[in-house]
């Protein structure tokens, strides 16, 4: 019963996370669809804390070892994402009138 | 888990939203990524700092990994993006489906109570999606490298989509076995085959699709990779992984539909249609004739006209011209020139391509302006500088129904009053199919590669308006 | 345990529906604020859920009363939420060019 | 709760927010409405056909009840809404208030287990801002109806903010005891304490506010009665109630926000200001000399003008003079005179009274423009028609520091080449200031009951159009 009830909040969560997320991206300014691409690339890495889990817990060294790998695989995403996201805005410049951006 | 995690995780949701809110205008955007950061900190430490973490060793040593292969990963060319994010598509689908393997194998030795139906689901889907993002997305990276091993156009044969599917239905199969007895003595036993069918299903959903639909492809496994988190958050009873999940993924699929939309294509046909081989097929038939115009001519033009407007395409991203167009902007600023950029939702070879480019290339982002925005002006445009741009400039996009970009909208370069084409060579684009613009009685060519071309311009302005 | 955890999934449905809330209710077109008083009056009529349950419970007569009261009112709010604003809704009109509406 | 109610619950929410999603556009604002009905039934079906339901008569009754009530509720004059979205308000509290209040004694009674830490926080805030609502939105209703034996005129006393707090202040000490120990013998002698000193707030809380700041109120006491549904959720750990209770508050808490923008007030000026009183104060002061129009005069101007911006006040809500308006405007059509409305977000007494009053009258909403984009153009607008405006195109919102309404975004009906004023007498308008523009050299009245002049002219035209 509070198993079944709690699958159901995840389902609420992730139905309502969806609107969120359309509702987000769609407002995303076109211009910086790629440095969007980037910055989802890092969000994604946040599998790194079910990797944790598996590869800090008191487990056989088998499931611990695949616990690292994921963990590297996602660190990986975590750092390169964000660092190249903040590398590619860092590129966009106004001319000193931030006013005058017309597509955001 | 104890309310500091419970809180911190729920923190760490609320600053990834805000950190994709923040994208929606490149004023905020960099607060967007200090929030996404902040956010991935909370987490990681909230998690690491859980009791069951007893062992701490391997994952110092995993998050060092992945700084050292993450930090250059970062420092890819502009040109290399795409790949570098399938790459990452790659990563976080791997991650997906070892977790998953890892809790399979956990629960059915030390707790089967565990292996609920509905758990059961979540991690058959986990790993499905998981390890073909895995493959699939690895492929799609090296045919946007252009690994020589790898073959750039589509590999098809018959039966191709039947034997996928097949394949695929497989899988699914398995995996209801499995999920219907998880504990059952054979399960461990029949569990990788539900991997191997993934992981070889990502691998010919792949091959089949021409290096130039890759972008879109990508888009579609970002949300795959997205899914699989949202799976994973199943699995672990974990929110945050869930609403990250759904981030990720309503953003693969958005810039998936957008370009789709853009090119007029659908998503099955982007994924089944084999697209690139048209490009084999129809290259090369050129019997019109070219106008070609001289650098000192096309300076000329350019230092008389009121408005320009340059159009660049893959072109420019191939030739890493931007900074010579930065310097021609520059001049013809100094001549009074108005000079704007006309940029196409598809210009290039992903989405935002022109835009990055430009802008680093330091062209201030308020003279890039939409396809839609621009459309309108072109009328009034006197000099349309089309650099390495093709199909998005193609006006059979409009008339000829028979035309594979049919309906896609373009930028009306054919409008201008006088049109100014760099490209290299007679070939098509993208499409692989030849351009009317080209052959219009107010279409000049100035052949060459991008950054030769517009370099040679600029010498010319220079040496001319320098008095 | 389960029961803190199950607290925590309201609270996170809470957080993500304010977001959505918000997102939405912000695009809503200025012309239609008054309906949109109205048809949110209407929803909050769903307090009628809770009076079900106190109203139809095996309960004392006191507390059943309570819930019929909550009942009644919540129904008066859906009932003359919905009508009022479909009746308000169905002024608006466009001279019969629906894409010249420059406000949505 | 069974897999089908949760399902039901969950489609309800979803439904929930397409409803409010589909109002962001006049085309597909019903179809949000027959979404809003779906969801409601699928909810109150789900939830009755739960097996703890056993007693259907009382239910039945209530729902009938419901109906009587609630019909003739839903035919009340477009003049009323706001009165009627007060009373909707004050009933939603109610009902929380009581389910609240009902829940707490049951489990009392029947399940002290049930009445830990979480839940009796979440139910002392729901039934506080439950009867508050209640009592403040009653009172506020009055108000609005002008019901004789309520003060219109904002009351206070010394020490009145204080008090209120204070008051306050004892309700959340007496719930804090009562949620330190739910179960203690005292503790449902000391509930209704709590519920006595929330309907008292809610009536102090209003009594210090003019009339004519109750709009502003009403949407925030419409976020209160949201988040005590979402306090309800909470509870009975119901997440329907809680998705619905949020979407409900947020739009409350947006519109009082828009509405606190547009008047430049801050809300706990709204709140404390005691704003009305102003009004009193201030009104009546006119030396300076009005110059008058005679009707004839005025259908001429109007005739021979090119663009026409009529800007509605609360005075045309007043004198229900909207369909002679729209009479006026067929009559300056059918002379090809362009004719645009410009809207103030806070003309009138509730956000949007303009756009319905004007969409009640078949005014097509295409011409209703929006103050943000009409302004640019005010100064090509040959007449400027003020039909019971006031605040909202007072200039002295620009300049005059000290003004009530400085910083308050207006129309700039004073740009106009010219303007004319109808309005019944020389009396200032909400904010009870006299007004520059009436006096500007461009200006022109037309005084009397909006209704009337506005017939009067139309009458003219219609007169001399007629050949
Ligand atoms: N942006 C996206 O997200 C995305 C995704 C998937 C597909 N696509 C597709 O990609 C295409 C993009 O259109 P596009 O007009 O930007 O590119 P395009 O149609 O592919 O044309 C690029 C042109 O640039 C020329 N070019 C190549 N290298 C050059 C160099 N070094 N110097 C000068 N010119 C050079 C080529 O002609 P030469 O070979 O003669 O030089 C070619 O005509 C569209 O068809 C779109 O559907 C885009
Ligand atoms: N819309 C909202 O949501 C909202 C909410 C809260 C507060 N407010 C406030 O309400 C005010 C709205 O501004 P407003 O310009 O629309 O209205 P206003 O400033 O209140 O002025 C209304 C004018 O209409 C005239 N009038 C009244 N009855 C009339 C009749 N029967 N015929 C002709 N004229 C009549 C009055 O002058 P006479 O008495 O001389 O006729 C008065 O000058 C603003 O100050 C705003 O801040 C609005």
């Amino acid at each position: 019963m509070s198993e079944s009830i709690d699958y159901w909040s995840l389902l609420y969560v992730f139905v309502l996370a969806a609107f969120i997320g359309l509702g987000v991206i769609r407002r995303v300014s076109r211009l910086l669809h790629t440095p969007l691409m980037s910055i989802t690339n890092a969000i994604s890495g946040i599998a790194v804390i079910g990797s944790i889990i598996v590869t800090g817990g008191d487990y056989p060294t088998g499931i611990r070892i695949m616990g690292a790998i994921a963990l590297f695989a996602s660190m990986t995403n975590i750092v390169s994402g964000f660092l190249i996201t903040d590398r590619m805005l860092k590129m966009f410049k106004t001319d000193r009138q931030p006013k005058q951006d017309k597509r955001s | 888990m104890n309310a500091v995690v419970q809180l911190s995780y729920l923190i760490a949701t609320v600053l990834f939203i805000f950190a994709l809110h923040w994208m929606n205008t490149p004023m905020t955007a960099r607060k967007g990524v200090y929030a996404g950061v902040a956010a991935m900190v909370i987490a990681i430490g909230a998690t690491w700092a859980q009791p069951e973490v007893v062992h701490h060793g391997w994952i110092i040593v995993a998050i060092i990994a992945g700084f050292v292969v993450g930090v250059p990963l970062s420092m890819v060319p502009l040109t290399a993006v795409p790949q570098r994010t399938a790459l990452s598509h790659a990563f976080g689908g791997l991650a997906a489906g070892l977790v998953g393997t890892a809790k399979y194998y956990l629960w059915y030795s030390e707790g089967p109570g565990e292996l609920t139906t509905f758990r059961m689901v979540a991690i058959i889907v986990e790993i499905i999606l998981g390890y073909l993002t895995f493959t699939g997305s690895l492929l799609a990276a090296g045919k946007l490298q252009e690994v020589k091993w790898i073959p750039q156009r589509p590999v098809t044969y018959p039966l191709q989509n039947l034997t996928n599917l097949g394949l695929l239905a497989i899988a699914v199969v398995v995996g209801v076995a499995l999920t219907v007895n998880p504990t059952a003595a054979w399960a461990p036993a029949l569990f990788p085959v539900v991997i191997l069918l993934a992981l070889a299903f990502g691998v010919l959903l792949i091959i089949p699709i021409g290096g130039a639909d890759m972008p879109t492809v990508i888009a579609i496994l970002n949300s795959y990779a997205g899914l699989s988190a949202v799976a994973m958050g199943f699995v672990l009873d974990n929110k945050l992984l869930i609403t990250a999940g759904a981030l990720d993924g309503a953003s693969g699929l958005i810039l998936a539909i957008i370009m789709c939309k853009a090119m007029n294509r659908s998503f099955l046909n982007v994924l089944f249609g084999a697209f690139g081989q048209a490009q084999q097929a129809k290259t090369g038939g050129d019997q019109k004739i070219y106008k070609e115009e001289t650098i000192e001519g096309g300076a000329q033009v350019l230092e008389q006209a009121n408005l320009v407007v340059i159009i660049p395409g893959y072109g420019m991203a191939v030739a890493q011209a931007q900074h010579k167009v930065r310097e021609l902007y520059d001049q013809l600023k100094r001549r009074g020139v108005t000079v704007k950029f006309a940029i196409h939702p598809v210009a290039g070879r992903m989405p935002g391509h022109m835009n990055v480019l430009l802008a680093e290339a330091d062209i201030p982002y308020t003279d890039l302006v939409e396809m839609d925005e621009i459309n309108p002006d072109m009328p009034q445009c006197d000099v349309a500088l089309v650099v390495g741009a093709n199909d998005v400039v193609n006006p059979s996009a409009r008339s000829e129904k028979t035309s594979p970009i049919y309906g896609m909208p373009i930028i009306d370069a054919d409008r201008a009053k006088t049109v100014f084409a760099i490209k290299r060579s007679k070939n098509p684009g993208f499409a692989g199919i030849d351009n009317e613009l080209y052959f219009s009685e107010r279409t000049w060519m100035l052949f060459g590669d991008a950054k030769n071309v517009v370099g040679e311009l600029v010498k010319q302005l220079s040496g001319s308006g320098m008095h």
